[in-house]
C-alpha cells in the first residue's frame, strides 16, 4: 500500500511506546546486574536453579504424556459439552495464583481422594512433587491448546491413507500425526516449561521449600531488599532467555 | 469382485442412501456433481468410514466389518496426502515398513514402480517441493508397491495442470491394467475419456450404472439435467435434448414477424418454426456455446467458432434427436 | 473413523486424568467454601476486589490502544528485526513474576528515565498505577498475539477494495480491520485482563499496597491459615470464572 | 483513456517490467498465465502497490502518485472482498457513506443499481450466505455506484460456477457500456468472449496488445506457446500450428512399414507423408484432444468426437495453415 505518513506516525508512537515499556525494564536490569558473580556461585542459587529447571521439567513431561492425547480428542472429536471440557482446561489461566495454591492445598488437605493419596504417599507440601503439581497445573493448558491447534492443520486424510496402507490407530498416531505436530509440541513445551518456571504465588502457598530461584528472589527481596535480589533475577533473565532462545 | 448393497451413510452434510452396485475389473467411474456424497462413498468403500446400513463384498466375502488396514485397498485422496514429515522413498516404502517387508524387497518394488511412474529421479525430494503431477505419482506409488486389490482415486485430475492432464489420463488407463481402479469424479471429459463402467450419483443416490452410452441417453431427468441437456416439455411429455443437437439459424429476416406478436402466433403454430432470443454466448474456440430464451425457459445449443452471434439476436431454434425421459 | 476400543481407552485414560487434575482442586473448594458470607461483606475483600478488577481493566485498556496499533504493524509488515522484536514481545511470558517485579521497581529506582518519571510524579511502589503498570507488562503480550492472529487472516484486498472505494487509512482501519477482528480483541482482552487479575509474585514486590484481592488471599494464609483464605479465593473463582463467561 | 508508461514493479515473486499500453474505452482483457504480473498491473493501477518505475496516466494527467482514494477506480478483486462486517446494503452504500452523500440520493442509487444487477431481494443478507455469483453482483454494485472512472476486474470469473460463466459475462458486457473495463484472466475463453482488446502478458512483460486475432496470429514462440500451439522446427526455422491445424488419419495399414525403420525412412522423406504415435487422448464431448509423438516432440491436435483412436495407435499427420514465428 501507498505509504501514508500520518497513519504510519501514529502506529509507530503507539508501537515504540509498548516496546519501550517491556524492554527498557529488561535493559536496565541487564545493564546493572549487580554482584552476578557472587551470585552464580551462591550455594543456595544453584541449589534453586537445579529445584526450578528440574521441576519445570517434570511438569512439562507430564503435560506431555497426558496433555497430548486430550488435544488429539479434542481436535478429531465432536461431542456434547465438548465446549465445557475445553473452557474446563483453560480455567488454571483464568485463576489468580495464590487461588491456585489455596486450591491444590485445599484439595490435598480437604478432599476425601486427596487424602487417600497424601496417605498413599503423595506429599506436596513443601515437597518437590508439591512444586510439580503447581507447574503442571497452571501450565497444561498451553500444552493443550498448542497440541490441539497442531491436530487441527494434521489433513484428516493423512491419518486415513496410512490406515489403508495397514497402519493401525496407534502406529498412525506415532508414524504420521506426532511427529508432523513437532512444531507445536515443541512450543507448547517452551510455553508450559516457562509458564511453570515462572510461577511464584502459588509455590509460595504450596512449597516454600525446596526454594525454587523465583522464590528465592522474592525471599532475597523481603529480607535483604532490591539490590541483593537483582544479581539472581539477572541470572534467571538470563537462563529463561537461553531456554527459549535454544528451543526455538 | 466389489459389490455395495444398500449401503448408507449420513456423514456431515453429505447423506448416501441405499446404494447397490456391483463392479467387474473393468475402469469404473463414479461421477455426480460435487456435494453427491461420492466421496463418502469411496472412504466407506476403504473402510474409512463405518457404513450406517447395508454390506459391503468384496469376492463373495463380507467385509462391511473390517478395518481399513486390513482391506489393502489402495486410497489416493484428492490431494494426494503425501506425508510431510518423509521424503518421497519413505513415503512410498510406509506400507511396506509396516508389513516388515526386508530392505533388499522392498528397494526392488520401490525402484520398479519409480521407474513404472517416471519419478525415479525425485525419491529423495520431499513432498511440498513436488509439483502435482509429481506428487500424484508418488501417492499412486505409495498405493501400488503394496499390490492392492483395488485402487481409490478421488478426483485425482482436480488438482492438475490442465496440460498435463490427457498424460495422467493415460497413466491411469494403463495402471488399470494391473489393478481395478474405481475412479470418482464430477467430470464429464474424464468419464468419457476413462471410464468403462460408469455410475451416475446425484444427491446420494445411484441413478444410472453402464457404459459411455449413458451419456447418450439420459435415464431420467436428473441425470439429464446433470448432463447438460435441455428439458423441453410438449405435449405434456417431457423431452430432452443435448445442447448440441438444438440448432439454431440466424433469424433477422423476421424480426419484425417476431417483434409482432399476432404474426408471431400465426407463424410458429402452423409450420412450425421455432423462435429464440439470444441470452449471451461463450467462445470456446473450437466452438460456442449460446444461450437462448425460448419459451420462457434457458436452452444451451453449441455452434460452430465461425456462427457470428451477439446477446439480442433473433434466431430460429430446431431440435434433433429428442429423448423422452 | 472405525472405533478401535484399545486406542480409545488409551486416549480416554490419560485425557480423565488430567481433566481430574484440573478440575477435581476446583470443584473441592466449590464444594468446602467456608464462611462466604462472612467474606462477601468483608470490607478489606471488597476494596481489594474494586483494586483489582480497576487495576486489570485499566491495563487491558492500555495494551487495546498500545498493543493493537504493534500487532497491525507486525500483521501487515516485514522489516528486518522483526522476528526479535515478536520475541521481546513474547518476553513478559517467558520471566519469572518475581524478576518480573524486581525489574520495574529497579527501572524506576535505577534508571534515569525511571527516576524521571518518578519525579514526574509517575510513584508506583504501593500505588495503584504500580500494579497497573505490573499487570500491564505480564498481559500485553496475550493482546497483541491475539491481534495479530487477528489481523493476519483479515484479508489484505478487503483493505484495498475500501480505499479504492475512497477510504483513508485510517477510515479502512476503524471500518474494516477493526471490525473484523472484533472477536480477536475480545478474546485478547479477556486473556489480558485474566492474566492481570491473577498475578501475584509482581505485584507483592512492587505494590503491596493498596492490596489486590490474590495478594489479601496470600496475605490471610500467611498470617491465618488456608481455611481463613478459602472463602476469600472461592470469591475470586467466582469473580474469575463469571468474568470469562459473560465475556466468552 | 488510460496509459501505462515503462510500468515496472517487482512485488514478491512476480516481477514486472517495463510495461506500457495505452486503452480507449473498449473492452480490454489482459490475458496472461497464472503468475504472469497481471494482478500487480492491476494492482499498480488500482494505486494499492506503488510502481518502482514508469508512470501511469490518466486523460493526460499523471495519476502515478495519486493514493487509490483519490483515483476513483471501481476494483473487483478474484475473491470478490465483501467487507464481513456488513450487510450487502451497507457493504454497496460503504464508498457513498464515505462521500457523506445524503441518504435519499444513496438509497436511490442503490435501488436501481440493484435493480441492474438484479440483487434486490439480498441487500439484507450478510455477505457470507450468498452464492459466488451473488458475491460478485454485490462487489459490482459496490464499485458502480460510485460511477468510476474505469473498474478493475482480477478474475472475475474464477471463482463461478460454470453454469453461470455465461450469464455473467453477459452482464459484463454490458456494464462494459456503461463503464470502461479491464479484466485481467488467464482463461483465453473469457478473453475470446469479451476481448475487444486483448493484451497478452507473459513472465511480468507485455508480449502482444492488439484485437482478438492475436489468437490466429501468434507474435512470437511465447504467445504461440501460452495460446497452445504447437512449435515446429522445419529447415532451420520455427513454426507455430494451432492444434485444430493438425490433421490426423489413422495409419494401420502402414504399421508394419512404420515399426521398419529402413522403409520408414524411404517414405517419410520422398513423398513427404509424417507419422505420429497417439500417447494419449482426452474426449471433450464434442471434440477430442489428441497427444501425438512425432520427431520427438509432442503434438496436440483436435479430431472429431467419432474419430476412434486409441494409445498406440499410428497416425499420419499433416499440417495446415503453418504461422512462422
Amino acid at each position: 500500500m501507498k505509504i501514508d505518513k500520518s497513519f504510519y506516525a501514529v502506529f509507530l508512537s503507539a508501537s515504540i511506546f509498548i516496546l519501550l515499556f517491556v524492554s527498557l525494564p529488561l535493559i536496565t536490569m541487564l545493564l546493572n546486574p549487580g554482584d552476578v558473580s557472587a551470585a552464580i556461585v551462591d550455594k543456595e542459587v544453584i541449589k534453586s536453579l537445579e529445584v526450578s529447571l528440574k521441576a519445570a521439567g517434570m511438569s512439562t513431561l507430564f503435560a506431555l504424556i497426558f496433555g497430548v492425547p486430550l488435544a488429539y480428542i479434542f481436535a478429531r472429536n465432536d461431542f456434547k459439552g465438548k465446549g465445557l471440557i475445553e473452557s474446563i482446561i483453560d480455567i488454571p489461566m483464568a485463576i489468580p495464583h495464590s487461588v491456585v495454591g489455596i486450591m491444590i492445598l485445599s484439595f490435598f488437605y480437604g478432599s476425601t481422594i486427596g487424602e487417600f493419596l497424601t496417605d498413599a504417599g503423595l506429599k506436596i507440601v513443601d515437597n518437590f512433587w508439591g512444586i510439580v503439581a503447581v507447574m503442571l497445573y497452571v501450565g497444561i493448558p498451553f500444552m493443550i491448546n498448542s497440541a490441539r491447534d497442531g491436530f487441527e492443520m494434521v489433513d484428516e486424510e493423512l491419518e486415513h491413507v496410512s490406515r489403508t496402507l495397514g497402519a493401525s490407530r496407534f502406529k498412525t498416531f506415532f508414524s504420521i500425526s506426532l511427529p508432523i505436530i513437532k512444531n507445536n509440541l515443541v512450543s507448547g513445551s517452551i510455553l508450559t516449561y516457562a509458564r511453570g518456571l515462572s510461577e511464584v504465588g502459588a509455590i509460595l502457598i504450596v512449597a516454600y521449600f525446596p526454594k525454587t530461584t523465583p522464590v528465592l528472589i522474592m525471599d532475597r527481596f523481603n529480607q535483604f531488599g532490591l539490590s541483593s535480589s537483582k544479581p539472581i533475577s539477572v541470572v534467571m533473565i538470563v537462563v529463561s532467555i537461553l531456554l527459549f532462545t535454544i528451543f526455538r | 469382485m466389489l459389490k455395495l448393497e444398500n449401503v448408507s451413510k449420513a456423514w456431515k452434510e453429505f447423506q448416501l442412501r441405499n446404494v447397490s452396485f456391483e463392479l467387474n475389473d473393468k475402469y469404473c467411474v463414479i461421477l455426480g456433481p460435487s456435494g453427491a456424497g461420492k466421496s463418502v462413498i469411496i472412504q466407506c468403500i476403504a473402510g474409512i468410514l463405518d457404513v450406517d446400513g447395508g454390506n459391503i463384498y468384496y469376492d463373495g466375502e463380507d467385509i462391511t466389518e473390517l478395518k481399513p488396514e486390513y482391506r489393502n485397498f489402495g486410497y489416493v485422496p484428492q490431494n494426494y496426502a503425501l506425508f510431510p514429515n518423509m521424503n518421497v522413498y519413505k513415503n512410498i516404502k510406509y506400507g511396506m515398513t509396516i508389513r516388515k517387508i526386508d530392505k533388499i524387497t522392498a528397494d526392488k518394488k520401490i525402484n520398479d514402480m519409480a521407474e513404472f511412474l517416471n519419478i525415479s529421479h525425485i525419491l529423495e525430494r520431499t513432498p511440498k517441493t513436488l509439483s502435482g503431477g509429481e506428487q500424484q505419482r508418488v501417492a499412486l506409488a505409495r498405493a501400488l508397491v503394496l499390490d492392492p486389490k483395488l485402487l481409490l482415486l478421488d478426483e485425482p485430475t482436480s488438482a492438475l495442470d490442465i496440460h498435463i492432464k490427457d498424460t495422467v489420463m493415460d497413466e491411469l488407463k494403463k495402471i488399470s491394467e494391473i489393478t481395478p481402479i474405481i475412479h470418482i469424479t464430477h467430470d464429464f471429459v474424464e468419464a468419457r475419456t476413462l471410464g468403462e463402467n460408469i455410475a451416475i450419483v446425484i444427491d446420494g443416490e445411484l441413478n444410472d450404472f453402464g457404459t459411455k452410452d449413458i451419456f447418450k441417453n439420459p435415464k431420467n431427468e436428473r441425470v439429464a439435467k446433470f448432463l447438460g441437456y435441455n428439458i423441453i416439455s410438449e405435449n405434456n411429455s417431457k423431452l430432452a435434448v443435448a445442447p448440441e443437437n438444438v440448432k439454431i439459424e440466424k433469424a433477422d429476416m423476421i424480426t419484425n414477424n417476431i417483434n409482432n406478436n399476432n404474426n408471431n402466433n400465426n407463424l410458429d403454430n402452423p409450420i412450425s418454426t421455432k423462435y429464440g432470443i439470444v441470452n449471451g454466448y461463450i467462445d470456446f474456440g473450437y466452438y460456442k456455446s449460446v444461450s437462448i430464451s425460448y419459451n420462457n425457459d434457458n436452452l444451451k445449443c453449441i455452434c460452430d467458432e465461425d456462427f457470428e452471434i451477439k446477446s439480442g439476436d433473433n434466431v430460429s431454434v430446431n431440435f434433433e434427436n429428442m429423448i423422452n425421459i
